[in-house]
């Protein structure tokens, strides 16, 4: 939106459903703070007029104490600022609680100094753009290569630190087709303002277009994030220790969400970070029952490497039709403490 | 304020009794006791037994060896002030790492408020 | 000890020797205040990665030997007696007996570092000391979580180490004070929160011995 | 400051300026009025050095090309006016400057506690704030004023550990005159000052004193682990060597967000100084604005996770924190609404410091008001690291905490200096400064809705005009403070000489002479009546009252 008289941008755009009711809530607290503003603003300027010194005002028994007036601006201003709290606190749990939707799109994200990695789940790859359909969830998997960064879509009102170490996710549902500022808002170094990039939200039919059009990040057989996993997971022999006829490592075979009981007794659920450690420190997070003989792969696998291997022992969870063909009985096993 | 000293005696009862508090700290070492996990950390009582000990210790420290009884009004309420707030930078941190992964506790399922399940 | 005031020097600020030292005495506490929270960034530091690494934090720990910091706890807490003796000397206005108890906390503060250098010295030798040269090898344990120990290790005794020394330099300057105004009534207000400064070291390492030393289970 | 005794011919009592000229008087004093002086001049230098920077950043921001200066050059450039700006610039301001020359004569004492001390800290600042002009001699930082770990323990390739020594010794600083200011106000008060008597601003500074005292230890710590990390790899924050980052951001906030209160609490003292002193009247309601600074020194240290609701902290946490932060508006309001109904049925005179003072409401007023947009968790996810932040703390550290200083500087000047300053200038002055801040800094909060990050050296064609609007206010406001500086510069020289009271304010520090005797007081006060007992009147008549008939009389006997 604009000045009517100026060529001045005074609204940003709005792409998400989150983006309305932000706006909504906005609007209210710009209401709140003009509402207050006029009450002050108004209170000094009267006063001022009135009791310049000089003035003829009625000037008899001031007060110095009021009780009951003290109290009314102490507890106005608490319950307004309470109420403004409890209506955001429930919209920020309502954009930031993981959706866990089968029907969203999962799309990893790795920040690194300066530019932003995305990897569709088939297999797609494009840096500092992100082409995504509108009206379907989106639900992005982000960590980062080195500092910290900050995944920012203002059309989409919404961000999040993009931490190393760990996973963030963050999701969104696009609801209109347009191209929008992708910005990275946590400063990271010389390039920090040029860590930006272009949200593409397409249509559903723009969308599957593009997705053909952009095999090629695929290689040739048209490989998935899960599938570059089965391969990296072949290539790095994991099965050595991991088939089930090994006997060595646990299974992992519906690993993924599972509960595990580590050696020092922990019970942690095997999620993104748990499997990211477990690869990378996999001494750390020895599950009860097992050797701590695994190498740690910390330093040899890049955060796009560990996210396909991720992926990849996720579709061993899945009881029936995994998506990868072969290696994917039941009784696959193998994966690190 | 002016302090009346308090006898050797008193000194080297605290003294004995730090000693013996030494001796028991190493002793409860060697217990086995059990670990409580609590989200991603753990908590093991037999670091806080040891911290109990501890704080006894410090305060018969403080008590006797520091005078506490000769500290003014002021030492007083901010000796107090500032191991309430180092505890509120303690608390409030660990809160974080308790509650660190909300994936557990909460999540949308198929319909969230701003997301309509799909087919 | 109000009989012996009036032949204290009272800067020029204050109206009476009371005054004064109600004055320091409170400015001294609150310092202390400011030192809790100075350490207590590192203990924060501490609990997180203690509850987190534990496995690690229990195996690295062995590499510490209890009996030497057993040891350096025994040394501080004489220490702190024979402070709170001189300071209780100083207000009786004993001048020999300050200086006896002096030399000898002064003594064990020494004793206490040599402890120390011999601990550490040890950690250099075995590669302890985290850095590249750091090495750790325990089954089933990460190296960069015992790492994170001896991290801590260093950070918090090495901070604790410089606070005795710190005490022992102040304790010089003490002695001396005392030497060339050996012909006066005891100032015992430096002397006494000398004392308090000393007994707040005491305190610290009282929390980092079984911290550290003591890790416990297994 | 010697020209005190240059300009005329009657000798003059002896003051604390005047009792000795030679440098090493002034480098060895011992007198909290002197080193409140030494203060000033130290951190005039650093405003100078960091306003510098602060119109470099509006000169590049000019144009949405990167096109004044290479992108590292801008980073360190919006690094160092922020380092220089809080660490020594805002933080010691008020307190060490106004509260080391004031509030000893305010509760009716010769001097601080501890006037070694005192120096001592001058001396402990002043090597600080040579740590940081090192650091910016040497090429400057650029990890931005927070210091975020890995960024600044493991990539950064800029001296960050000079910097970071800097504001760990600056912060020693910081917590002796803290600790100063508590005992003082604890055990030197003048028979008869009780605590429900004594100045607001020494209310104020107690409050300050507090944060001072508690908060800084946890910075030091923390930034002597981030130097200990980068310089030996030792390291409890980069998640390479098993940390965790944002535990920096825990400890850095367990200070930092209370130190925005160590800027701004004593400003609040010194508006309550300036509003009841040009109201001629008793601040209404004295002791809610009393316990409400300290209401917001001690929640000050409950909020700081509002800094970090999209860092990856816990959500039950995150609420904790916001619903926490929500409280701070109720002192926040008490102090506002009783300042603006203090004028009621008074003797409003809008000489410059009352101006500094009624800018000060409004634009505080929009400063707190806009942290709601912050605190509340949702809209935050949008704001956070945009421009919507930096013109919400400008509208706090400047419209707040600099209004404030220059307000206490102008209504302190006659007692510290002796001379008056030209009052149509200074009204000038302040009206410019108004102008050219709102002008900075409004656009600034559109720029954050609309999406534009902080620390950005580029920006997208669309937002120039608003850009553009922003710099132009920065040059008037760059003019505003130049002026400041060019008048009361003159004025030490050519000034009108200050009589003792050239306000008719009551308060201690207006019964002695200006500039102050070296003690203070020539003889020690007591103190019987309240705080701000300016004349009531109770006549009903409607006619202008005693208090005004007599200074009505007083001009005709000038004229």
């Amino acid at each position: 939106m604009r000045l009517p008289f100026a060529n001045i941008p005074i609204w940003p755009e709005g792409a998400s459903k989150a983006a309305f009711e932000m706006d909504l809530l906005y609007l209210v607290i710009v209401g709140l703070t003009v509402f207050f503003c006029i009450i002050v603003f108004g209170l000094v300027i009267y006063f001022v007029a009135k009791y310049y010194a000089g003035s003829k005002a009625d000037r008899s028994n001031p007060t110095f104490h009021n009780m009951p007036l003290e109290l009314a601006w102490s507890l106005i201003p608490l319950a307004l600022g309470l109420f403004v709290f409890g209506w955001a606190a429930k919209l920020f749990v309502e954009m930031q609680a993981p959706i866990q939707s089968e029907n969203a799109l999962n799309i990893y994200v790795v920040g690194k100094q300066w530019m932003w990695q995305m990897q569709h789940p088939t297999g797609q790859r494009e840096n500092n753009e992100l082409h995504i359909p509108v009206g379907r969830s989106v639900k992005l998997t982000l960590i980062s290569q080195d500092v910290i960064h900050s995944f920012y879509v203002p059309a989409f009102r919404t961000k999040t630190d993009v931490v190393p170490g760990r996973y963030r996710t963050l999701w969104f549902e696009p609801t209109k087709v347009g191209k929008y500022h992708l910005f990275c808002a946590e400063f990271c170094g010389t390039k920090h303002a040029e860590m930006t990039g272009w949200v593409y939200v397409l249509s559903p039919e723009d969308y599957e277009k593009w997705l053909q059009d952009n095999r090629w990040g695929m290689g040739d057989e048209g490989v998935t994030v899960a599938q570059a996993g089965q391969a990296l997971y072949e290539q790095l022999q994991c099965s050595s220790c991991h088939a089930p006829e090994q006997r060595i490592g646990p299974p992992l075979t519906g690993l993924y969400g599972s509960t595990r009981t580590l050696s020092d007794g922990r019970r942690v659920v095997a999620d993104y970070d748990y499997l990211r450690q477990a690869i990378l420190d996999p001494q750390a997070v020895t599950v009860s029952g097992h050797e701590p003989i695994m190498p740690p792969y910390r330093g040899q696998l890049t955060e796009q490497e560990v996210i396909q291997l991720i992926e990849f022992i996720k579709t061993l969870s899945a009881p029936e039709a995994p998506p990868v063909a072969e290696a994917e009985q039941s009784d696959d096993s193998g994966g690190n403490g | 304020m002016s302090f009346e000293p308090a006898k050797p005696k008193v000194y080297l009862l605290t003294f004995a009794a730090l000693l013996v508090l030494t001796v028991i700290t190493v002793l409860a070492a060697k217990l086995t006791l059990p670990k409580i996990p609590m989200g991603i950390m753990i908590l093991d009582l037999n670091i806080v037994l040891a911290m109990a000990i501890a704080c006894v210790k410090a305060s018969l420290v403080v008590l006797y060896f520091m005078h506490f009884k000769d500290m003014g009004q002021v030492s007083k309420v901010w000796a107090v002030a500032g191991v309430f707030f180092l505890l509120v930078m303690f608390f409030m941190t660990l809160g974080d790492y308790e509650n660190r992964h909300p994936e557990e506790t909460v999540g949308w399922t198929e319909s969230g408020p701003l997301h309509d399940a799909r087919p | 000890m109000s009989t012996h005031e009036g032949d204290l020097h009272v800067g020029h600020q204050f109206e009476d020797a009371e005054q004064q030292l109600d004055s320091y005495s409170a400015g001294m506490w609150l310092f202390l205040v400011t030192e809790v929270l100075f350490f207590g960034g590192l203990f924060l530091a501490y609990i997180i990665y203690r509850t987190r690494y534990t496995e690690a934090f229990v195996a690295a720990h062995h590499e510490l030997d209890w009996q030497l910091g057993g040891l350096n706890t025994v040394i501080l807490i004489t220490s702190s007696l024979t402070m709170a003796l001189g300071v209780r000397a100083a207000v009786l206005n004993r001048m020999k007996a300050v200086l006896g108890w002096l030399g000898l906390t002064f003594l064990c503060a020494g004793g206490f570092m040599v402890v120390k250098y011999i601990e550490y010295s040890a950690k250099f030798e075995h590669h302890l000391f985290p850095g590249p040269n750091f090495e750790f090898h325990h089954a089933g344990i990460d190296p960069g979580q015992a790492q994170m120990f001896f991290n801590l290790y260093f950070a918090m005794t090495g901070l604790h180490g410089a606070h005795v020394l710190i005490g022992m330099i102040t304790m010089i300057i003490l002695v001396i004070r005392l030497w060339v105004m050996r012909k006066q009534r005891i100032d015992f207000i430096p002397i006494e929160l000398t004392g308090l400064y000393w007994h707040f070291v005491d305190l610290v390492w009282i929390f980092l011995f079984p911290l550290f030393y003591l890790v416990g289970g297994n | 400051m010697s020209a005190a005794g240059v300009a005329t011919k009657q000798p003059e009592a002896v003051n604390y300026l005047n009792v000795d000229n030679s440098i090493k008087s002034w480098l060895l004093t011992e007198d909290h009025k002197r080193i409140g002086i030494l203060y000033l001049v130290t951190i005039s230098l650093m405003f100078l050095v960091g306003g510098i920077f602060a119109m470099l950043i509006r000169l590049e921001l000019l144009t949405p090309a990167g096109d004044v200066v290479m992108s590292d050059t801008y980073n360190k450039m919006f690094t160092m006016h922020g380092v220089i700006m809080i660490f020594f610039f805002l933080i010691p301001s008020i307190p060490a400057v106004l509260g080391n020359f004031c509030l000893p004569i305010m509760i009716g004492a010769r001097d601080v506690a501890f006037p070694r001390l005192n120096l001592a800290s001058w001396y402990v600042f002043t090597l600080g704030a040579t740590l940081g002009v090192t650091a910016l001699v040497l090429g400057g930082v650029d990890t931005g004023w927070t210091f975020y770990t890995p960024y600044s323990s493991s990539f950064s390739h800029t001296p960050v550990i000079i910097a970071v020594s800097g504001a760990f010794v600056a912060g020693f600083a910081s917590i002796f005159t803290g600790l100063n200011f508590i005992v003082t106000i604890h055990k030197m008060r003048a028979p008869g000052m009780t605590w429900f008597r004594l100045p607001l601003f020494v209310w104020g500074q107690y409050a300050t004193s507090l944060i001072m005292v508690l908060g800084t230890p946890v910075i030091a710590i923390t930034l002597l682990l981030v130097a200990v990390e980068r310089g030996l790899r030792i390291g409890v924050f980069d998640p390479a060597l098993g940390g965790d980052p944002v535990l920096f951001q825990h400890l850095f906030w367990f200070y930092s967000h209370p130190a925005v209160y160590i800027m701004i609490l004593p400003g609040m003292g010194v508006m309550s100084e300036l509003i009841a002193t040009f109201s001629r009247k008793r601040i209404f309601g004295y002791e809610f604005v009393a316990y409400s600074s300290l209401a917001i020194a001690v929640l000050s240290f409950v909020v700081w996770g509002h800094h970090m609701f999209v860092s990856g902290q816990s959500m039950y946490l995150g609420m904790v924190f916001s619903v926490l932060t929500t409280l701070v508006a109720i002192p926040s309001a008490v102090k506002i609404f009783n300042w603006a109904v203090t004028m009621h049925k008074g003797h409003v005179k809008l000489d410059s410091p009352m101006l500094y003072a009624l800018s000060f409401i409004g634009l505080f007023t929009i400063g707190g008001l806009t942290g709601l947009f912050l605190a509340a968790m949702a809209v935050d996810i949008h704001l956070h690291d945009t421009y919507f932040v930096v013109a919400h703390f400008h509208y706090v550290m400047v419209g707040g905490a600099i209004v404030a200083f220059l307000g206490a500087l102008h209504y302190w000047w006659p007692k510290m200096t002796g001379r008056m300053y030209p009052e149509p200038w200074a009204k000038l002055s302040a009206l410019i400064v108004f102008i050219g801040f709102n002008l900075t800094f409004f656009p600034q909060f559109i720029l954050g809705y609309l999406g534009m990050p902080r620390r950005y050296h580029s920006y997208p064609d669309e937002w120039q005009t608003l850009n553009v609007l922003s710099s132009a206010g920065a040059s008037i406001l760059a003019s505003g403070f130049i002026l400041v500086a060019v008048y009361l510069l003159w004025s030490l020289r050519y000034g009108a000489k200050a009589p003792a009271n050239p306000w008719d304010a009551t308060g201690l520090e207006w019964k002695t002479p200006s500039p102050p005797p070296p003690t203070n007081f020539t003889q020690r006060p007591i103190i019987t009546e309240e705080a701000y007992n300016y004349p009531i009147v109770l006549a009903k008549n409607g006619e202008p009252d005693e208090a005004v008939k007599q200074e009505e009389a007083e001009k005709h006997e000038h004229a």
